[in-house]
């Protein structure tokens, strides 16, 4: 399933996703470099294959900006996504901030060719994070707040972070907060969080459904502002598929809370299984399988 | 017949290994070149064999003037043995003997044949014919050396101070067995040694040179020693440092035949054929 | 071609001085990563290496470690050893990998120096009454120099390539363009930032190409002339001797 | 260490694409590289351009060119050619250097008395010259296999899959043992790799085998510790 | 005088070099062990200065056991003088010779004044001084050894086949400018080679040496020419191979001395002084 043409010349050249529709081939189903967002592109693999279709997994292809441009050639089938995030990458300027209005519109935001269904209530959003002891000293608890902190502040999050609407040139837009960045490149893993946790940097991209965010040791800053987009749990699909997976994926997504997104990553990272594991677990539970 | 006609050799980097050489090797005859290091004696023994090419001059085999003979083909029916053996590491005794009948083209069978008898022409115990070049002696290693140079049964043997690095017990082994072997096959040796005594034990004809392949004498070992024909002649065959000037005293009975220095060289006898 | 006209323009580009990501500070970042993890090998090579090469034991153990070494994967070593203690000692984690990345060229180029010394050398050195340290670094050290240095050199320019994964614990260097340009697909800064580590990775070999010109001339390297005569390679018309210095 | 049990699956199928990564690169870095440095070993004009070139190559960072790689010669990002091409190319760096050396470890008097019996051109080059450099080329193929298999495991970081995912996995969830396990199946694999090359080597050169075979000449011994040391 | 009382020598691999070695070698004369390749002198040498270590007997030093003497200081005292030269590449010849005054604590500037004149002594260019050995030719280069081992001014000068790399005009040279040098300073020498002609040439005292360092016959060389102790001596000087057995033919007018294979040994001359 490796599509071919040259990448910086997106159009589509894939064979799979050509006319034949779904019935042709298995669906290449990717997802980020990113262990929750491929638990959650297993768990529409195995709904998938529930529901008798063939599909391969192209997991862990890297960031947006990689996996987009692999979904625009073809090479890529279907893929988790968080709507905000989606928007803005193909619409910087957008106004839409709520669940709601980003659902509305993404579809026109997506190229041609590029579906999106439904999203879940599951949010997975990008959040800046400090410590309890950094809040309550600093009486800070919202980005607003920081304005008034004089002190450097210091952001961590992956290298990309830092070109992001909802990164420092954000923080700087919406907050007049103007901040040094440190690239780490674990999203917002367990480096991250050592790195606020032991000061090297003040705060730090951490994902909403990160099981740390509930042991109470950080603090999320609120975003009064709207900088960041809300953030369901949304797929993108090839167009001429989109009809065949939408039962099915919306059966999934229907199920699928912050909440529940959460339980799955504790089991990941807390309980150390495997994306099948835990998406099987998952959908059986839920009387999907 | 080996012929040189005013051949000279300059190398590309300017040397002038040899200068302006002639010289008639005769058939069924040992021709020695003696000569210290960088006189030439290499560069003109692989004049034979087309390893080098003159500069000017000719060099004929039978009156044929090897440079109209194809290199490959002329290499392959010379015998040249080398100092170091130039034996190859990867190939097993027999394979090392029977390289030149193989590539002529002569079947693995019938070559290897061959290579069994010479090696007990040349007193290589056959057990040794699987064995690699390293798991053999120095001196046996040199007698595989003389084997692969004879494979081809060549009239002529080039020998490139075979046996420089053996020592001396086998040394004089392997020359007593080499003058056993002339004997029987007759073949027209070129030997080059720095050694006097190997060139006066080994050659019918001994070429002396100086820097340049130039013919310092030639003669038999006895002419030779009789009139050195010059400083440099008598120098080299140690003439006049006294060692060769022999005289005879008595010691515990016997006659010693001392040289120049006072030391002794050898022990006079009237018999002779002692041995 | 075009893509590389673009990296030109990103690397000329006044946001490099004035910008996020300075090239001054990530040139100085990878520079100081590759410095620090090169002297600490080099302190636990080389006496290790002049040890081995010395006495002549140990090589064995010295080859098998030092192919352990090159098989560990630098990326499963950073990030292991960065989650053992902490991003805010990432620095002596990267440290750590860079110097088991440079150990085994340096190793191998301090014994194979030591023991590329003639021993009938060393063995006249011992006999004219040198104590072994004597020997060791007045006759063997400065004889195996040349090769030191040439472990020196590959050590170096592995690390430098390798200190790019450094940026994926927060170090910098001149990875983060790279890790960005992956992230963002931005070529030109990927492609700018490949070409500032290989113009330093060639800046650092020719200056230890030429101290290994100086280190031969500073010990009259020639092709030994003393050597016995069975060792001499026969005079070959259509041979070329090779000599060491040709090939490096 | 529960992590392991659990994912049994997932570390042998990870291990299993690991080493067919591993494969292609290292043999074609043979494959290439042999009439490469027969090309640098033989045209002294040719010898200082092709290594400064292969030089040069090596001195990119894998994880640049695995993303440079797709759009200069066409292919996509997810092609599994993509780390295969790239390594490859290391691959050839390394190897062009060793094959070289290997041929200058032969013996010129060994070459020599080749001449000297009639071998010509390339008949001498199979007979003589290939198999003698034999042990420099087993050596520094052996260098390449092992920094190969390690090298892989970058391709992670542009979606490659194999044992490298346990690096990046093991990092987001912070679990020590995921890394541990890719770490030292990679080690495994490189052990293995170098325990086959050993084995054919000594099959394909027996003369090496046996009482006094280990006693390399200096030229060799040199030039094997030069491959070895300098990766 | 050096004295070896039942030496014997096996090494770490199970080697029994020498077995049971006794021998007096008389200050200010030069003994010479000769024998063939593998017999055991280099190791009986090097037991003088401790390079090797006597596993049973002594090795006494005018009296005193080496064995209590601290190698390190024993070594800077005795000259040694090895067959390959030895020398440092990396130092200049200057540098080399004076090497062992300097590590004594000698000042470079009286140092170099005597490696200067110990250039002198052995025929050496003082020009050539600033020159790093692989620029000397190889008989050059020995003479640097033979300096550099006299540059302490030992009593002792161990000599290892100091000529065996040189070819033979040098060599006999060499061998000339050792006899008149050691007819000035009177060392003890212990001289090693497997050429006999060399030791009978050399040695006040020849010693030759069979397998295991075992003592075949020792005396002046007269001595053992006129009496071969055992076949082995005889096989080994050449007297019953015949090129020792001389006779006496005529050629061109001159008496020439022939051995038994009937080849030229030297000229007959009835003045005791023709040199
Ligand atoms: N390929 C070559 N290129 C340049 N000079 C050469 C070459 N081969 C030999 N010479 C030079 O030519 C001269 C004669 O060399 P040659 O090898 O014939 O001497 P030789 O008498 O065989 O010496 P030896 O006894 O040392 O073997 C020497 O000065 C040598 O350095
Ligand atoms: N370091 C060593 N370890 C083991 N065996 C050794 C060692 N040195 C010498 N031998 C062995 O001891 C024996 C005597 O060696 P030695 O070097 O004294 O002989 P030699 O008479 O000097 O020979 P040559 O004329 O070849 O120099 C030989 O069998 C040799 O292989
Ligand atoms: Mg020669
Ligand atoms: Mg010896």
């Amino acid at each position: 399933a490796c599509g071919s043409g040259d990448p910086l010349a997106p159009e589509d050249t894939g064979s799979e996703s050509g006319d034949g529709g779904a019935a042709t081939g298995p669906i290449v189903i990717g997802s980020q470099a990113y262990y929750s967002n491929e638990i959650i592109a297993e768990i529409y693999a195995q709904a998938l294959e529930a529901d008798g279709f063939e599909v391969e997994r192209q997991f862990q292809i890297g960031q947006r900006d990689v996996y987009m441009a692999a979904m625009e050639d073809g090479s890529v089938q279907l893929i988790p996504e968080y709507s905000g995030n989606l928007l803005q990458f193909y619409d910087a300027e957008t106004e839409a901030r709520s669940t709601e209005d980003v659902a509305a519109a993404l579809p026109d935001a997506v190229p041609d060719g590029l579906a999106v269904l439904d999203p879940a209530d599951a949010q997975d959003a990008d959040s800046y994070n400090v410590t309890a002891a950094f809040s309550e000293e600093n009486g800070i608890t919202s980005l607003a707040d920081l304005a008034d902190f004089d002190g450097t502040l210091t952001v961590g999050g992956n290298a990309e972070l830092e070109s992001r609407p909802y990164g420092p040139p954000g923080l700087s837009e919406f907050y007049g907060v103007d901040v040094e960045f440190v690239a780490i490149g674990d999203s917002g893993g367990p480096l991250t969080k050592d790195a606020i946790r032991d000061g090297t940097i003040t705060m730090g991209d951490i994902y909403t459904a990160d099981p740390d965010l509930a042991t109470g040791d950080f603090v999320t800053l609120e975003d009064p502002e709207s900088m960041i987009l809300a953030q369901n749990v949304t797929p993108v699909v090839a167009a001429d598929l989109a009809e065949a997976v939408t039962p099915t994926l919306d059966a999934v997504n229907a199920l699928l809370t912050t909440e529940e997104l959460i339980a799955l990553n504790a089991s990941s990272v807390n309980d150390q299984q495997d994306s099948a594991t835990i998406a099987t677990a998952w959908l059986t539970d839920n009387g999907l399988l | 017949m080996i012929e040189f006609r005013g051949v000279g050799k300059r190398f590309a980097d300017g040397t002038d290994a040899v200068i302006d050489f002639s010289l008639v090797m005769p058939s069924h005859r040992v021709t020695v070149l003696v000569g210290s290091s960088g006189s030439g004696k290499t560069t003109i023994l692989r004049m034979i064999n087309r390893m080098v090419d003159a500069t000017v001059g000719t060099v004929e085999i039978d009156g044929e003037d090897v440079a109209t003979l194809e290199p490959v083909q002329l290499r392959r029916r010379i015998g040249y043995v080398m100092q170091s053996g130039g034996l190859l590491p990867h190939r097993r005794v027999l394979d090392n003997i029977t390289t030149v009948p193989r590539l002529n083209g002569m079947g693995r069978a019938e070559a290897d044949e061959r290579g069994l008898s010479l090696m007990d022409t040349v007193g290589l115990d056959r057990t040794l014919a699987r064995r690699y070049p390293h798991q053999l002696s120095g001196g046996q290693q040199q007698r595989v050396g003389v084997a692969r140079g004879l494979a081809v049964d060549p009239n002529i043997l080039l020998m490139d101070e075979p046996f420089g690095a053996v020592d001396p017990i086998v040394r004089a082994d392997l020359q007593a067995e080499l003058l056993r072997l002339q004997r029987d096959i007759g073949k027209t040796v070129v030997f080059v040694t720095h050694d006097i005594d190997e060139a006066f034990l080994l050659g019918d004809q001994v070429v002396i040179l100086s820097t340049g392949g130039v013919i310092a004498q030639q003669g038999t070992p006895a002419e030779i020693l009789a009139n050195p024909a010059s400083d440099f002649v008598a120098d080299f065959v140690g003439a006049d440092r006294g060692r060769r000037a022999l005289r005879v005293v008595e010691q515990d009975g016997r006659r010693v035949v001392v040289d120049g220095d006072g030391r002794a060289a050898g022990v006079l006898t009237d018999d002779p054929a002692a041995r | 071609m075009n893509l590389f006209l673009d990296a030109l323009a990103w690397l000329t580009d006044p946001e490099r001085v004035t910008g996020p990501n300075p090239l001054a500070e990530r040139i100085g970042e990878h520079l100081w990563y590759t410095v620090l993890a090169l002297v600490v090998s080099a302190l636990i090579a080389v006496p290790l290496g002049y040890l081995i090469g010395h006495t002549g034991k140990g090589r064995q153990l010295a080859v098998l470690g030092s192919g352990a070494a090159r098989a560990l994967p630098s990326l499963g070593l950073l990030t292991i050893f960065t989650l053992i203690v902490g991003v805010g000692n990432a620095q002596v984690a990267a440290i750590a990998v860079f110097v088991i990345l440079g150990v085994p060229s340096i190793l191998a180029g301090a014994y194979a120096g030591v023991e590329a010394v003639d021993r009938s050398v060393v063995d006249a050195a011992r006999a004219m009454g040198m104590t072994e340290t004597q020997i060791l670094f007045r006759v063997e050290a400065p004889l195996g120099l040349p090769l030191l240095l040439g472990g020196l050199r590959s050590a170096a320019l592995q690390i430098i390539a390798t200190a790019v994964l450094a940026a994926y614990v927060g170090l910098g260097g001149l990875g983060i363009y790279i890790q960005r340009g992956i992230s963002l697909r931005t070529y030109d800064e990927m492609l700018g930032g490949a070409i500032l580590i290989v113009l330093l990775a060639l800046i650092v070999d020719a200056l230890f190409a030429i101290a290994e010109r100086v280190a031969r001339r500073a010990i009259g390297s020639a092709p030994s002339r003393g050597r016995p005569r069975s060792e001499r390679p026969e005079p070959l018309s259509t041979d070329r001797q090779s000599t060491l210095e040709e090939i490096r | 260490m529960n992590w392991v049990g659990a994912n049994l699956d997932l570390v042998v199928e990870l291990t299993l694409t690991h080493a067919r990564l591993s494969i292609v690169p290292i043999l074609v870095g043979f494959v290439v590289a042999v009439p490469l440095g027969v090309f640098a070993w033989r045209f002294r004009w040719a010898r200082g351009v092709t290594l400064t070139v292969v030089g040069l190559l090596y001195t990119i960072p894998s994880l640049a060119l695995f993303v440079l790689l797709p759009p200069i010669i066409g292919i996509s990002f997810l092609s599994e050619l993509n780390v295969t091409i790239a390594l490859s190319i290391y691959a050839v760096a390394l190897m062009t250097r060793s094959a070289t050396e290997a041929l200058e470890s032969v013996d010129p008097a060994v070459r020599g008395a080749a001449n000297a019996m009639g071998y010509s051109g390339w008949g001498r080059f199979w007979a003589v010259d290939l198999p003698l450099a034999g042990p420099v080329l087993l050596a520094g193929l052996r260098v390449v296999s092992v920094s190969t298999v390690s090298l892989v495991t970058v391709g992670v970081l542009v979606g490659s899959r194999n044992l490298g995912y346990l690096f990046m996995n093991g990092l987001q969830r912070g679990i020590v043992a995921e890394i541990a396990t890719g770490i030292v199946m990679t080690v495994l694999i490189a052990v293995a790799f170098d325990l086959l090359l050993a084995l054919v080597g000594r099959l394909a050169m027996p003369w090496t085998q046996g009482a006094g075979g280990g006693r390399r000449s200096r030229r060799v011994a040199r030039r094997i510790a030069l491959t070895e040391g300098p990766t």
